[in-house]
């Protein structure tokens, strides 16, 4: 058949077309008109522009596609430390984000009830001047606070907030971070004086456990870790490393663990010391790194000792003996080992007690400083920006705020919000819609109206990633200093938009005396800049230049700024310089030996989702119709059983389940499973928004709402596996 | 004297369904209009929306309009075999029922291909795969050997109507232009006679390889491709068993409709259900020894993938369809057909609806049984093919449509071909007077 | 004896076919010529020695040819005084002060699933005219013909260059 | 003329589906909506399939990323009316969209279940039609899509070899699920080239082909997970 006179007759015969338009096929000839018009391009020529993304604590940097004046692609940085040109499912998406149906387009004021989600459109001077009035009214009076609450956030976007909350007298710096691992951080403090993520040298380690931590999809840094496993298991010719996942739920880093530990919640620090008590017993420890490098040794040795005989634990956290001794000499005899801990295991009351026993255990094999251990972030030298006399308040977890305190919002007048959304990731029963409504003012910085910016008396539109200056310091890191840089792709923000921390700088003007002096830059670019002449001014890293404005050309062309060739460092900033074995922390761990306790009731187990984490990305088409990987549930939620359990309360896969919490209930699909405990349901966090766009909005349950808002002194977070709910079947009528 | 009005009675009795429409019938047809207009409307949604209002889906791309499809084209099948067969072999009881049978190929063809413009994602482009087929696909060898098949049974219809429309040229009322222009100038003379049988002769033979070939190239549609339990060589006769099966139950029941509505009780005789029931017979017995070696080599040869669709079918989610299947094609015909006594016109209507409904249902099971379990088992189906309003209308004004054409038909010319009454009219009186002779030799 | 058809039997059929062929005229709208919101010529532009490169820039190094923005026009016609500028002059001028572009209508389509490169055929030095026709003599753009896949396979078998459907769709 | 050709690691591949979004977001792949998707039309070129083994708790648990395999032999080929879809000399399984008249043939004869079919017309919300990539043409209702090993891709690394007159390096085409593939799993590349990555891994003890046994010569190879045999060699003061 020769193609040739395949359509000698298509121009004769293009009419038949005519009927149906086979001329031009439907729908393949529309021009997409650009809508940001004097956007100089030429069509079919690519360009690429570095950015970051902000959508978990990895701090990937992207590369921006721009091709006929739009942004249809966001790719890897090659030469980005973190991302080394591979990007997360999260990531993929972004474009979605800045071209999103539902995006606020300018900023809003309230009108009729709070909450009720009528808004006005404003111009931003108006948003500024009552910005301005409201923080004025908190200025006068001593007894009022303005209160700043954030997600965890890094780079200079932290300094300018920490910077602007310490130009207040009464003023307070809340964070609220779902899954930010606050209690990995104190025990970091505790056992190395150093409160940041450690960097571990995946690449060159041959054993990784995680307690806890689905570090491959969703809690840490995805890619870096996506990157460092993959090294560790074919990287090397030859040398094959292991992975081991204990965790209650079967996650996408258990499925590709060589062993998967089905721990029950709440029995990690148990188990992680009874990992520790067979080192010890057979002496396999670095006797080298113990000795010279660490203090408060034998104490913890005893305490192990005495009470985490691996006999005991394996019974209560439901691992058979022989696995832990097994798992405990292969870590020892097969290093360099590395334990990681992290998502629902470092919460509720076991939390902090489980980080700091993985950081024991770390401490016994010695992988503190050695080649394929841990080693610590070193932050870029930054220039510090002028300093004030002012005292910075101290992060408070608002979670923690929340159920001690009993009236957590007194004295706050003024509320500032960006990059959290406490209303959806925080338990009913914590009481965050009363925090909200006794506060006189409250303002968010937000690119959509999500489930808390919907209670705002004011929404001031954020730019997205790709439309404002921006810098990060990832954390956790891969040990260099590394600062990831960003500037817009395009001459103007697609809506009008204006990133936080230049309307900080309009505010301080506006507000003038001791705020404005604080803030000497006209822009947040400025203000950067006067950063980053730091880096410029060491003369060494990835980016060395003659002038500084063409080193900040050159870092922001790059994508920022790295020095690979630093040292990397493993020196703790205790007192003495030596890593110590806390045990205060350890003294809430102890053998419950509960009974197997009521079997009606399972313990909920929440977990952060691959494609929205904790529902920041939930927005996003793409990452809805994304089939999850452990449940191919697609624009939806499910309740993960297992099939034994499920069999006995006769739910067969699909069926309409009810969950029922002390503090509330919700229904949603069944799904069987052998990859989770039989004492544990699992439910994924992300989904069941409020208010979030679209394609959000109302889709799937919310599992936080479920979980209880218990008090304790050193919580962090929300408490993820400390819930117990019941499960019913629902008749369905349909 | 006596064979003249004999002849004259065959003619009036066979021409008055031409003539004469009861009003019952103009309420039929006001029925079937409006169920084929819903069909045209449902259509037209389909083609503005696209097949996303249809119930196909991911891995079941193919759905009940493919079904139809094989389905029509197994009834089309029954026309011309059986009255090819028959007239070559010169059975003198096929004489009242070759037209009625030849009639349903046709029509049977035409309503066949109309699935095509419903299947297609794009069917104004039907015209591509005519000017430029890529030789290798079976698709292609459908579209070659159908067209063949259709245009072998619209003459094999055609050249025994002439006599007959010769006759209306003469007798009709109305339309004499059209029965003159198609009869072509017949004369009855011995010449056009003879110049006729062996027209007919020809075609008989030349039919029926044809017919054989067609389905066996629409089941080589699916034998072709590398699905479980599509992929056997069985495939190609057991269509064709298929077809024919569900080809005579179609004629059975057109015969009793049409004996009902026409009177034409003298020519639809118990001895034509009884030897039909008894062809069907045999080819229930075929079709079932068919589908138990297909289904047996599957289960025996245990290959995972084939497996799947077996156990689908047998104990899965296809159980209900198969097992109505088994019972309708093979456990009801065998009992109402096995004894004389149950094997009346009644029991024999009754007997092929089993078929047709069993029939059905095994293109249904074929089609969308393997293609809701394909190799890759997580893309197993999870929703299971339901079919659409938009399928169930269109399939419904397909069988409409059917019933309308076949209704025209029998206003425009006889349905049952009058020369070969008259001539089979003829032979009797002879064989009657010889009979006598012969009986005492 | 065989009959004979008259001509008044054979009427319907011939209608029937007569309709075919009209069906199958081609939607070919080769010779079309929109009116453009300036008048341009570019005969006069081609006598004064301008070269195609000045205006369309793009065609040796890009995929498109590149239409000129209304600064190229500006830049020579800003000199040029002539006595009495004729309205379509002003007009630049007017598009120019009001900052948008001159919405000229565009003559030739490919349909949007083709990738067509104007880089390697004029590197394959192919000449204007073979694909726009004798643009450079004439005072209005005229749409030479409509380009169809059979005229762009002839060229592409002629210069043994690649006929693989992957090169042009995309 | 090269064979382009693809190696998965399934030892490196960790289920986290990066690669099925980069592939939508290249190829304007636009979402089918909740209602659709639970009717099973979702498209995706690529996909992420979670074979599970075992009860609990010694559960074995798989991440084979599925996309089209491109093959030698193609059923699908074969079994197209209009052969709207054809291997090219470069060993590319191509789609010609403006062909396909929709009959889903191709579809069903795939035994790997990776074609995709455009059962309405595509719908981008606004403005979420900006994100469409030119160099892909969008479809179309009625026709089929899959695949295309990033195409537009090949055509660019071809053109910017072309310019500099060099022969196309190793590693110079990327399709976007390689390149966001963090654990670097997917790699790509000429399988007539015996030096190129995927050639080596194609000859690697671990390389398997998808459902080889049905003679369709697939170009995508999937590397086996290896074992764990402890850390060979010393321990870790290497």
């Amino acid at each position: 058949m020769k193609r040739r006179d395949f359509l000698k007759t298509t121009v004769v015969t293009g009419t038949a077309g005519v009927l149906f338009d086979a001329c031009a096929p439907p729908g393949s000839d529309q021009i997409i008109p650009i809508l940001i018009p004097e956007e100089e391009f030429i069509p079919g020529v690519e360009e690429f522009y570095p950015t970051n993304c902000v959508e978990c604590p990895g701090g990937c940097g992207l590369l921006a596609r721009k091709m006929d004046g739009r942004l249809v692609k966001v790719e890897g940085n090659p030469a980005h430390p973190i991302s080394r040109g591979a990007s997360c499912v999260r990531g993929q998406a972004l474009p979605q984000a800045m071209y999103h149906p539902d995006r606020v387009r300018g900023p809003l004021m309230r009108e009729g009830a709070r909450g009720a989600g009528q808004w006005r459109n404003v111009s931003w001077d108006d948003a500024i001047e009552r910005l301005v009035s409201e923080l004025a009214a908190v200025q006068e009076d001593p007894s009022n606070a303005l209160a700043f609450l954030t997600g965890a956030l890094r780079g200079h976007r932290l300094d300018m907030v920490r910077r602007f909350t310490s130009t207040f007298e009464a003023t307070r710096h809340l964070v609220h971070e779902p899954f930010g691992d606050g209690a990995v951080l104190r025990a970091h403090a505790l056992t190395t004086g150093v409160e940041e993520f450690f960097a571990y040298d995946l690449e060159n380690a041959n054993y990784l456990v995680t307690i806890g931590a689905s570090v491959l999809d969703a809690s840490r840094s995805p890619v870096r870790f996506g990157r460092g496993v993959g090294h560790l298991r074919q990287g090397r010719p030859g040398r094959r490393g292991k992975l081991v996942a204990v965790q209650p739920r079967l996650s996408t880093t258990a499925a590709a663990a060589d062993e998967w530990l089905p721990a029950r919640p709440g029995s990690e620090a148990s188990l992680v010391l009874a990992l520790a008590h067979v080192i010890l017993r057979d002496e396999l420890y670095d006797t080298g790194f113990i000795e010279n490098r660490t203090s408060g040794f034998e104490e913890f040795r005893a305490r192990v000792l005495a009470d985490f005989d691996p006999e005991l634990v394996a019974g209560m956290a439901g691992v058979s003996v022989e696995t832990l001794e097994r798992v405990a000499t292969e870590m020892a005899m097969h290093g360099p080992t590395i334990v990681v801990a992290g998502d629902a295991a470092v919460t509720g009351p076991t939390g902090l007690g489980t980080a700091v026993a993985v950081d024991h255990l770390n401490a016994l094999l010695g992988g503190f400083g050695k080649k394929g251990g841990i080693f610590f972030n070193q932050d870029p030298p930054f220039s510090e920006w002028p300093s004030l006399e002012t005292v910075v308040p101290a992060p408070e977890a608002l979670f923690a705020n929340l159920t001690k305190e009993s009236d957590a919002s007194s004295g706050i007048r003024a509320l500032l919000i960006s990059d959290t959304n406490p209303v959806h990731t925080l338990p009913s029963s914590a009481g965050i819609d009363g925090f909200l409504s006794e506060i006189p003012f409250v303002a968010c910085f937000t690119s959509f109206v999500d489930d808390t910016a919907q209670m705002a008396d004011l929404i001031l539109p954020e730019s997205t990633p790709f439309e404002r200056f921006d810098d990060d310091v990832p954390s956790p890191s891969v040990g260099i200093p590394v600062a990831t840089l960003s500037a817009p792709m395009f001459s103007r923000p697609l809506y009008d938009t204006m990133s936080m921390p230049d309307v900080l700088l309009r505010v301080a003007a506006g507000l003038g005396g001791t705020v404005a002096e604080a803030f000497p830059w006209a822009s947040y670019e400025e203000a950067l800049r006067a950063a980053w002449s730091g880096l410029h001014a060491v003369s060494r890293g990835s980016v060395t230049e003659s002038t500084e404005r063409r080193f900040w050309s050159r870092a922001l062309a790059a994508g920022g700024w790295w020095d690979e060739d630093v040292a990397l460092n493993a020196d703790c900033l205790t007192s003495d310089g030596l890593y110590r074995f806390e045990l205060p922390a350890l003294e809430s761990i102890g053998l419950d030996r509960t009974a197997a306790g009521d079997t009606s009731r399972f313990t909920l187990y929440v977990y952060p989702s691959t494609a929205f984490g904790d529902g920041r990305s939930a927005h996003l088409p793409f990452l809805q119709e994304l089939a999850d990987p452990m449940t191919s549930v697609r624009w939806g939620s499910v309740v993960e059983l297992n099939a034994s359990t499920a069999s006995e309360l006769n739910i067969s896969d699909g069926d309409l389940v009810e969950i029922t919490s002390d503090t509330g209930s919700l229904r949603v699909r069944a799904q069987i499973t052998q990859g989770l405990r039989p004492d544990v349901v699992a439910l994924s966090a992300g989904q069941g928004h409020g208010e979030y766009g679209r394609y959000a909005r109302g889709r799937g349950v919310n599992p936080f709402s479920l979980l209880q808002a218990t008090t304790g002194s050193d919580l962090f977070e929300v408490p993820l596996q400390a819930t117990t709910v019941r499960v019913t079947r629902i008749k369905e009528t349909s | 004297m006596e064979a003249l009005d004999r002849n004259q009675a065959i003619e009036d009795s066979l021409l008055r369904p031409v003539f004469q429409t009861s009003r019952k019938l103009w309420v039929v047809v006001a029925m079937l209009l409006a169920v084929i207009a819903y069909g045209g409307f449902q259509w037209a949604h389909q083609l503005k929306e696209g097949l996303i209002v249809a119930g196909m889906n991911q891995p079941v791309y193919w759905g009940l309009y493919l079904t139809n499809y094989v389905f029509f084209i197994g009834i089309s099948h029954a026309g011309t075999l059986i009255s090819a067969i028959l007239r070559l072999t010169d059975a003198e009881w096929r004489r009242p029922i070759t037209r009625a049978a030849e009639a349903i190929t046709v029509f049977a063809l035409l309503m066949g291909t109309s699935n095509v413009l419903w299947h297609l994602g794009r069917p104004e482009l039907i015209y591509i795969p005519m000017l430029h087929p890529q030789p290798l696909s079976p698709l292609i060898w459908d579209v070659a050997c159908i067209s063949v098949y259709l245009m072998g049974s619209i003459t094999y219809l055609y050249l025994p109507l002439i006599p007959d429309l010769a006759l209306l040229r003469d007798r009709s009322p109305r339309l004499r232009w059209l029965y003159r222009w198609l009869s072509l100038g017949w004369q009855g003379t011995p010449k056009q006679h003879k110049l006729l049988d062996r027209a007919i002769g020809f075609m008989a033979v030349a039919i029926i390889p044809i017919a054989v070939s067609v389905h066996t190239v629409v089941s080589w549609v699916f034998a072709m491709t590398l699905v479980p339990m599509w992929h056997s060589a069985i495939f190609g006769p057991y269509f064709v068993v298929g077809a024919i099966f569900s080809g005579i139950a179609a004629l059975l029941i057109a015969m009793a409709i049409l004996r009902k509505a026409f009177h034409l009780e003298p020519f639809f005789r118990p001895i034509h259900f009884n030897n039909l029931g008894l062809l069907m017979l045999t080819m229930a017995c075929l079709w079932l020894y068919f589908t138990f070696a297909e289904h047996m080599t599957v289960w025996y040869g245990n290959e995972p993938d084939e497996v799947a669709v077996l156990t689908s079918r047998l104990s899965g989610a296809f159980s209900t369809p198969f097992w109505t299947m088994i019972t309708c094609c093979f456990v009801i015909p065998l009992c109402i057909l096995s004894f004389k006594r149950t094997r009346t016109i009644i029991g024999t209507v009754i007997a092929s609806c089993a078929v047709l409904i069993g029939m059905w249902l095994e293109r249904f099971i074929i089609v969308i049984s393997s293609a809701s379990y394909p190799r890759s088992e997580f893309m197993h189906d999870g929703g299971l093919y339901s079919p659409a309003l938009v399928e169930i209308a269109l399939t419904a004004a397909q069988f409409a449509c059917f019933a309308l054409l076949y209704i025209v038909f029998a206003k425009l010319f006889p349905l049952v071909s009058i020369w070969e009454v008259k001539e089979g009219d003829q032979t009797e009186l002879e064989a009657e007077l010889t009979g006598t002779v012969e009986a005492r030799l | 004896m065989t009959r004979e058809y008259s001509t008044r039997q054979l009427l319907p059929s011939f209608i029937l076919l007569l309709l075919g062929c009209l069906l199958f005229t081609g939607c070919s709208k080769a010779g079309a010529s929109p009116d453009q919101p300036i008048a341009f010529s570019h005969r006069i532009h081609v006598e004064n020695q301008i070269d195609c490169s000045y205006c369309h820039d793009y065609y040796e190094d890009y995929d498109v040819a590149g239409i000129p923005p209304v600064a190229t026009c500006v830049d020579c016609h800003l000199l040029m005084f002539e006595e009495e500028p004729t309205a379509d002059l002003e007009k630049i001028f007017e598009f120019a002060d009001a900052g948008t572009e001159i919405p000229w209508v565009r003559l030739y389509e490919l349909p949007k699933y083709t990738h067509f490169s104007h880089k390697w055929h004029v590197r394959a030095e192919l000449e204007c005219q073979t694909c726009h026709g004798e643009i450079g003599t004439s005072d209005r753009a005229v749409q030479h013909m409509v380009y169809n896949m059979d005229w762009c396979l002839t060229c592409h078998e002629e210069q043994a260059a690649s006929v693989d459907c992957v090169t042009c769709h995309k | 003329m090269p064979t382009w050709g693809m190696a998965i690691d399934l030892d490196r591949c960790n289920g986290c589906e990066a690669c099925v979004v980069a592939c939508r977001t290249e190829n304007n792949v636009a979402p089918a909506g909740p209602e659709q998707a639970a009717l099973g039309r979702t498209v995706e070129w690529m996909r992420v399939e979670r074979h599970v083994k075992g009860e609990f708790p010694n559960v074995r648990t798989r991440f084979v990323p599925v996309l089209c395999v491109h093959c030698d032999d193609a059923p699908c080929v074969s079994v197209c009316p209009v052969s709207a879809t054809y291997e090219n000399p470069e060993g590319l399984n191509a789609q010609i969209h403006p062909r396909c008249i929709g009959t889903r043939a191709c579809a069903q004869a795939c035994p790997y279940t990776v074609r995709y079919f455009n059962w309405g017309t595509p719908k981008w919300d606004a403005p979420l039609e900006q994100t469409i990539n030119p160099d892909v043409a969008v479809r179309w209702k009625g026709i089929m899509e899959k695949c295309t090993f990033c195409v537009q891709r090949i055509r660019r690394a071809k053109d910017n070899a072309r310019e500099d007159d060099r022969p196309i390096a190793d590693g110079d085409v990327q399709p976007a699920c390689a390149q966001a593939c963090s654990a670097e799993a997917i790699v790509f590349g000429d399988l007539d080239d015996p030096e190129s990555a995927v050639s080596k891994l194609s000859e690697s003890a671990r390389a398997e082909r998808p459902l080889e046994e049905l003679g369709t010569g697939p170009r995508v190879f999937y590397l086996k997970e290896g074992d764990w045999r402890g850390s060979v060699g010393p321990q870790s003061s290497d």
